[in-house]
């Protein structure tokens, strides 16, 4: 009903004005002084200095790569924690969704520092890189990309599942035992029948996850330090310690536009199914 | 040999026991109903032959084969939902390629497995549908798809958990005569749930009345409905009138005594305290056609006009009974009209 | 069905145990290195120094203040806004989630420095001090807890949105519609009958928000500065700069307990109801 | 005077116009179904009285007021959803006081409308299940609440969408009963939707019958039974039978020829292609009771056993004709039959 569904937006309209005015203005004229020098003339000066600078090209190839590496890890642990979950009663998937928050919910040093025990020299996963043959060093897997996708996995899949759980949430059950009874077996029916129903909340989580790790930059420098500098971190960096502004200005709008353009690119393929 | 046997299947959801110890036998090729109203456990029986329940006692043997611990993949059935339960995401042939797809080799490559879902689709007269969304269908065209579906991997039984019942009347009753057509040709085995008495004895060969978790009583539908055993199953297999009467027997001539004192006479060998059965159809308003019948008067409660036919709630002796008259009948409330009937379609169950 | 409920299990165990055993177990002898000395003995120490120090409690309790104002302040935006957006085609709702998360997919840099410009000494907003009374000096709401608390608010109303939402998809709009008919105008029906149902998914989205909004300390340095320290920005100073991990580590246990006591209270407060 | 009056009612969704011109006007305290089958815009139109959906075209009249643009909380009526739409945060008391609560002054303080709630639940008998949650009830008892919560508030109009459909034939047939006694006792003005004839003609004073958005016809259910005005109508309002025949006038006694060639006398005045509309209960089987009857002889296709009685479809000259026999009938397929029936029961559409 027509009435019935504009009454909701009257009631938010403020809100809305101030999220949109109010936000998008400020960032969009931030973002635009990544074209003006710091005299305030403008200039792409900024956008020629980072596309001949090795170093800032191979973070931000790093970032992305990480950024795509956690957010497929993240879906493939998410969309069968999250079934699991939906499945069980409404008591356990509290608890389930308290245990898999509870680490966001801790501060990020013990959170990561909880790895670098793990993960470090001494800890119990620290002969996986010379196993797997990936750093020769006997530093374990701190200072490796391997290291942080770990950690910042932990961090991202929360926000994967709760995405993921209220689709699934919402799917009949009975479209599972339908299958079943027409001979296909319990992992068969998660992929022919579940997985691809909890797809919008697959993309929707995903996306939310590709976005954060993108633009993270703590985890990152307290696992990968020195060696494994990503994106966010030298903006932020630019920013507040050389005080360059139009220079952070300019990677933000790089950063933004790679996580627009893979946000539409991720519709459009999920549309033509 | 029956196809499908379930032996002493009981079920319990924590303390509460929905099935306490279910036999039936169904043979090949026929279809059975199981009738009962919300909550009797005939839904829970039939997730349990799924497999979708564990069973908490007893044995379920398909074809000869115990599947009782089998997973329900592995029982060669297939069970078409009330809500239809397509898969949103697959067209309507992908539907109903699904249970041959996941049969695999036994169906042949991708091309064959098309082709035999497009019969199946044939089958149920939606084959020009095969390449839409099922939300793009009405309820009576899922409803069909859904059929084919179940169909299309000649599953050994095939279990209905009331199919029909989210259909309009009109719409229902085709479908009803699509089905049974359908399940004779195939010979397939069928298990129906439904709680219409109604569907259940136009559809069925076999009736499984339950109530509470047991069954009431099994039979053809003229059984059942001829000579129910119980009260209950009198009363559940079609509107009929039930007065409790006291029996007394003398020289082998039965008479029930009425609440108000009428005595009528009956057919049976016990005597006491018992329940006289009276289907609504069987009792005349006016004058009876022969000196034998029993009558009785009784008073107008209320009158329903239901196109055919005018049902009157009467009043007699405190007891409320139903009785049909033709469409042009014009009693009204109040008036006293003579009840009567053959002492041959009196029941007395005690 | 037991089977039927028990199968996603098997698939995910291993995902549990590897989440529970290899993030619980040293995060928790993270923790539990607060009780130490540098040296390795077994102290209190660290925590009566946390208790002794003004600057450190006054921060605790500022970060604790920060959290439930900006908590209660995205729950009082969110509600409103997933309400909309659930009775929404969903197609404008894919918008609407696109447009409120878009802010966290920008570098927190760029983001921040948005809010600078316009809380800052020259922007639309830097005469809502002096209205307010807030601020006697002429620079905006740069370093005062309203400024931290707008740009907070922005960042934390996507993740309760998701989860309102969630909630309120699941919601039977017939309920809406009984309730007009009934002589309920729209606003007594968002609050008699629309808000109740969302309690769940407000109380989980709440929750996250408080958690995200206590362990962060970007935003607050970038608004706030100097002048607001919170306890998440203290702490990391402490095990990054300082080098002191075991007062570090005393902290983040101290900032652990009031989230779980938290999180505690409200679980029981609504179980109440 | 009329109660509620729909004037010339429209809505479009899109470019699909669901009611084209509808004219309907109720009298107060009466019971009006709208019937028809899915689709044919009953429920929209329902909601469009009660103010959810905005109409694209007329007015709508409640009492005198016009209350075409008024938002659905200002316009004084109720509306019982076929899910019921019962509050799940809300114990059943709570639920039936709502719309006392939102009417504010009118009812009272908080006591007050406590006892007047409870008094409504006590109507539908649901008194002792005041402090439940609507999730502990069965269908049957969550839909007495929904009744309760419906007439509480004194709606100048209840409007019912389809509220009987999802009970079990059983507990319907028996809400059907308390339903018409809880609206005469109140003098409900009530609008009843329902695509089930049967349960129209039972409960309605007026029944108004739709078909793509128009009214097909409207009038009491006699008359829409035994005087349709059109196949469509006789065809919805019980199972007829429809066929094609050509009428001869001659000397002012008119004739249908049938598909066979057959002759019968029926009673029209105009001549040419015409509908004959035979009620499956207006024809016998076997021999005619009168030698004034028409008689024609058919082939027994099928038979269905329902209790009562047994429902045959027969073929007659290429149409499938539905006859039914008392159920002791066992004819089978393929036995050749003759059917008769009476020239004054026999109804000609052109």
């Amino acid at each position: 009903m027509r009435r019935l569904k504009l009454e909701p937006w009257l009631l938010i309209l403020p809100v809305v004005v101030l999220l949109l005015v109010g936000f998008v203005l400020p960032v969009a004229s931030v973002l635009l002084s990544g074209f003006t020098t710091p005299g305030g003339g403008w200039t792409i000066e900024n956008f020629t200095r980072f596309f001949e600078s090795a170093f800032h090209t191979g973070a931000a190839m790093r970032s992305l790569r990480m950024a795509l590496v956690q957010t497929a890890v993240v879906l493939l642990i998410s969309l069968p924690l999250a079934y699991a979950m939906s499945r069980a009663s409404a008591k356990v998937q509290a608890f389930m969704m308290i245990a898999i928050v509870l680490p966001v919910m801790t501060s990020v040093v013990v959170r990561s520092f909880g790895w670098v025990i793990l993960i470090g020299p001494a800890g119990p996963l620290a002969d996986i890189p010379g196993f797997l043959e990936l750093s020769k060093s006997r530093q374990g897997l701190l200072g490796t990309e391997l290291g942080v996708n770990i950690a910042m996995v932990q961090v991202l899949v929360p926000f994967a599942v709760l995405s993921i759980l209220g689709v699934l949430n919402g799917v009949d059950r009975r479209l599972e035992e339908a299958s079943r009874t027409m001979g296909a077996s319990f992992g068969r029916t998660a992929w022919s029948v579940v997985f691809p129903l909890a797809i919008p909340g697959a993309i929707a989580g995903g996306t939310l996850a590709f976005a954060m790790s993108i633009s993270s930059f703590i985890t990152p420098n307290l696992i990968g330090g020195a060696q494994i500098p990503v994106l966010a971190a030298i903006i932020y960096t630019d920013a507040t310690t050389n005080l360059n502004w139009p220079f952070a200005a300019a990677q933000s709008l790089l950063m933004l536009i790679v996580v627009l353009v893979t946000i539409g690119l991720t519709a459009k393929l999920s549309a033509r199914r | 040999m029956a196809e499908l046997i379930i032996s002493s299947v009981r079920k319990s959801f924590g303390e509460t026991e929905v099935l306490k110890g279910i036999d039936i036998s169904v043979p090949s090729g026929t279809f059975v109903s199981l009738l009962g109203a919300s909550g009797c456990g005939k839904s829970t029986l039939l997730r349990c032959i799924a497999g979708l329940e564990t069973t908490s006692g007893g044995s379920i043997t398909v074809g000869g084969q115990d599947v009782t611990d089998l997973a329900p993949e592995k029982r060669g059935l297939s069970m078409m939902f009330q809500s239809y339960a397509l898969f949103p995401h697959m067209t309507v042939l992908d539907n109903v390629r699904f249970p041959l797809r996941m049969q695999g080799k036994r169906y042949g490559n991708r091309a064959k497995q098309k082709e035999l879902a497009k019969q199946a689709l044939d089958q149920v007269r939606m084959g020009d549908f095969a390449s839409r969304l099922p939300r793009e269908l009405s309820g009576g065209q899922q409803q069909r798809v859904a059929l084919a579906r179940a169909i299309a991997g000649e599953p050994r039984v095939l279990l209905l958990d009331e199919p029909l019942s989210n259909l309009d009347a009109r719409l229902r009753e085709e479908m009803q005569v699509e089905l049974i057509e359908l399940q004779r040709v195939l010979g397939l085995t069928t298990v129906f749930v439904t709680h219409d008495q109604d569907e259940a004895m136009s559809l069925s060969d076999q009736v499984v009345l339950m109530r509470d978790g047991v069954v009431e009583q099994a039979g053809t539908p003229e059984e059942l409905y001829r000579r129910p055993r119980t009260p209950f199953a009198a009363d559940f297999l079609g509107a009929a009138n039930l007065l409790d009467v006291s029996v007394e027997i003398d020289n082998s001539r039965a008479t029930a005594v009425l609440a108000g004192g009428d005595t009528v006479p009956v057919r049976t060998s016990n005597s006491g305290a018992a329940t006289l059965v009276l289907r609504q159809e069987k009792v005349r308003i006016g004058d009876p056609l022969s000196t034998d019948d029993s009558v009785v008067t009784a008073t107008v409660v209320s009158r329903v006009f239901r196109g055919g036919e005018v049902q009157y709630l009467v009043e007699y002796q405190g007891a409320m009974l139903r009785v049909v008259a033709n469409g042009e009948s014009m009693l009204s409330a109040g008036d006293q009209v003579e009840l009567s009937w053959s002492s041959s379609d009196a029941l007395v169950l005690s």
